[in-house]
């Protein structure tokens, strides 16, 4: 996905455009892990030669591609539970010893949706009250993985801004979030402080300032 | 069941191979507490699972990532009235409309805690702190933990105990101790070694080690001797009773 | 070792006796870890058909006898680092779980030597202070093990009784024994309190009365 | 170095591969924390240990089971007064020797308990309770911690903080998070991925997966892809450096 794609459509990033611009961030050596949705679409703009390691909690480093046909093995799955390669070099390990990864530190950025996200770093993205319970490995990402990068439409069908003030959703964790990648902006979390660092192509200040509930700065520096 | 009363273990030539699923689950019981390896239906041991339901038993307490995976395994379970309460992280479709009804209690455990507390059970550790959850409703309380047959939440989580350490605030995580595990393994040899594969590897060797008494399915059973030492991933010592995942059920007068 | 060579003796039982003795005690199907010195000697009084599963701390569980000329691997020690060979069905893994197995109930039996051991099943055997300081494994198994088995002599070469009122020398665990096996009798800890079980053939128990410091009941019952 | 302070760690196509062992040992610094694996001369990392004696460190706070075994190794450093503490169960006679000087600190530690402590920081646990120990001068204190010049003893170890759960006391103990960690493998792949061997497993893994930077030995280096997912024992995420145990030390200028 290059850039003068993104421009050309002059408006809100698609799910594939978000998916590009967070993959341009991440760098060779660095370990990830992606959760569903828009996330996980980061794994088709990475580089095919596993310069860039995709972890997936239940038991794999070294994720490949989404396997299709004959590709199919009943015993290689993603989080997302659907079939999934092994690139070279791939490890599987229990469940105990994947989670340790994460919490130790090896874990560089862990992607993750968002029901929201408030002005001081706080997520919530693992439970509507009155749904359907169930939280998988999304706190244990947040808590444990060193960087935790949220990739989410900047407002809900609604049009209700996901960057708010506190969030009023269930927390996955407090303060936890380092960036955040919209597919009208992207920003950071500095000092326990939102700062919106770059705007995608066509979209002006004054409409992220419309969209979003949260108290942020604006840096659009390098 | 405490660790004071475990059967004594087989090891050595002493096999521990069944012919029957009837025979490898003769010692579990109604009321117990069952860990179930698996993840989704990946390494899922679905032949002991569903045997549960013929062999009558009931009022079980089910620790497992999930509850149950496209109709099969603990969704039929669930759908018998077989499940007490579930203790897992993702508990699944199948398992949100059986609890919405009131049918089954629910703790809800961070993926990676559950794995933990499992892994702590069965490295005889009681205890430990771990950062996870700190700041949410999983720490403080109030997720929900049972509603009524009309649907209304009736009960929510505790707040669990916190403890300092290093200037930081963590959780203190209790071990899990099942009474049984049930796990799936790529192969297996008659002194209860395991090998599995790939992805279908990740809660079974810890639920194996976790629990009081453990039962294994295998895709292939080989004779004591038959997997080199170095390329075992579970000691025989963590497992009681072994047994083809194809093994007929048995009958009841065997 | 049998019964008529132990009792034309007619003294304290060798080394090799007292290890034939608490072979005798083992069952099939058990797991047992077994200390350097005498109690490493049970091994060669055990079936050699592996249905007893020797555990060595290391991270074996399946030891067979010791290794000797080409059978000598580097790679394949026990927990008294001399070369040993592994039991059809052994396995291997790394200290963490080796000790889990030990703390998790897993270890049926571990036989150990003593300097002292009370009369309320205490045991010391870790540490001679002024001595060279060194623990290994010994805490961790009178702390996990389901039995714990002492294999001494009864007295020590100065003639001082090695079962004591209290232990004077740094305790490895507090009321961990289960069993005391001495050259010259058999002992039981039962609810906090030493019982007599067993004499050496030709061994009287006044005998045992006059080396024993500790308090003891008599129950040769059985 | 705290986890922050990470360098960035290699993984897929980039090589951790080191043609020399001064490269490998790059980021080994004096003053640092390093556990070293191995149990007596089997799997320690004898040459990754005894090339630090060539490149001058010292000051070290070592982390093992041992401390040198018949002269080699660790015994070497010791010798040439390099280590400043030693953490472990059963540091041997070499240690005693310079201990009784009052050349070096002592942290003794039962093995399954240091075992565990290292398999925590490698499991992102701080901290766990731990029966091992209760009721003994390990946990109440007065295990002789250093020696002076003549022999006397001048520290002995503190009581240990003890927790209550579940109506039983248990030792609270600490996971370590050494700076470095020293392996030796039977088998490694470019990208970090190990196999051992046999009982030369012992605390190796422990030890990588506990320290903020790895560096491993192997007897057999081969390209990344070569070893199977499921014969890997250690993921090459715990594994910054690897080098051929035969290795040449290199030149400083290089």
């Amino acid at each position: 996905m290059s850039e003068s794609v993104i421009a050309r459509t002059g408006r809100a990033l698609s799910r594939e455009e978000l998916a590009a611009r967070i993959a341009r961030d991440l760098w060779p050596g660095a370990t990830v892990n992606l959760g569903i949705g828009i996330p996980l679409l980061v794994a088709d703009h990475i580089p095919a030669d596993g310069s860039i390691a995709i972890h997936t909690e239940n038991g794999l480093l070294g994720m490949g591609r989404a396997a299709t046909g004959e590709e199919i093995d009943p015993d290689l799955i993603g989080a997302g539970k659907g079939y999934t390669t092994a690139v070279p070099g791939a490890s599987v390990f229990d469940s105990s010893i994947s989670f340790g990864m994460i919490r130790s530190g090896r874990l560089d950025v862990t992607v993750l949706g968002a029901l929201e996200v408030s002005e001081t770093g706080d997520l919530a993205n693992w439970y509507v009250p009155g749904g359907r319970p169930g939280v998988g490995g999304a706190m244990d990402l947040v808590s444990g993985a060193r960087e935790v990068w949220v990739a989410t439409q900047h407002v809900d069908r609604a049009g209700t801004p996901k960057l708010v003030r506190q969030c009023r959703y269930p927390l996955t964790g407090r303060g936890v979030v380092t960036r955040v990648y919209t597919d009208l902006a992207v920003f950071e979390v500095r000092d326990g402080r939102l700062v919106l660092r770059e705007l995608a192509p066509g979209v002006g200040a004054d409409e992220i300032a419309a969209k979003t509930e949260a108290a942020f700065v604006t840096d659009l520096s390098g | 069941m405490s660790i004071d009363e475990l059967p004594t273990r087989a090891a050595g030539p002493v096999s521990k191979a069944c012919g029957t699923l009837r025979e490898a689950l003769a010692h579990v019981r109604s009321g117990a507490t069952v860990a179930v390896g698996g993840f989704g239906a990946c390494g899922t041991p679905i032949a002991l699972v569903e045997a549960l339901l013929d062999l009558g038993v009931d009022d079980l307490h089910i620790i497992s990532n999930n509850c149950g995976q496209d109709g099969r395994g603990l969704a039929l379970l669930l759908k018998e009235r077989r499940i007490r309460k579930f203790t897992g992280s993702f508990p699944g479709a199948a398992f949100a409309e059986h609890f919405a009804r009131g049918e089954v209690e629910l703790e809800l455990v961070p993926q990676g805690t559950a794995a933990e507390r499992l892994r702590a059970g069965g490295a005889g550790v009681p205890a430990f702190l771990l950062a996870t959850g700190v700041d949410t409703a999983y720490a403080d309380g109030g997720v929900p933990v049972l509603m009524d047959a009309e649907g209304r939440l009736v009960k929510e989580s505790e707040p669990k105990q916190k403890q300092e350490f290093g200037g930081r605030t963590y959780v203190l995580e209790e071990a899990l101790r099942p009474d049984v595990a049930l796990v799936h393994a790529h192969l297996g040899d008659e002194a209860g070694n395991l090998r599995f594969r790939l992805t279908a590897r990740n809660f079974n060797p810890l639920a194996a080690m976790a629990a009081l008494h453990t039962v294994a399915q295998v895709e292939t059973l080989v004779p004591t001797g038959s997997i080199d030492p170095d390329d075992i991933h579970l000691p025989g010592a963590f497992v009681d009773r072994i047994v083809i995942a194809d093994a007929p059920l048995g009958d009841a007068d065997e």
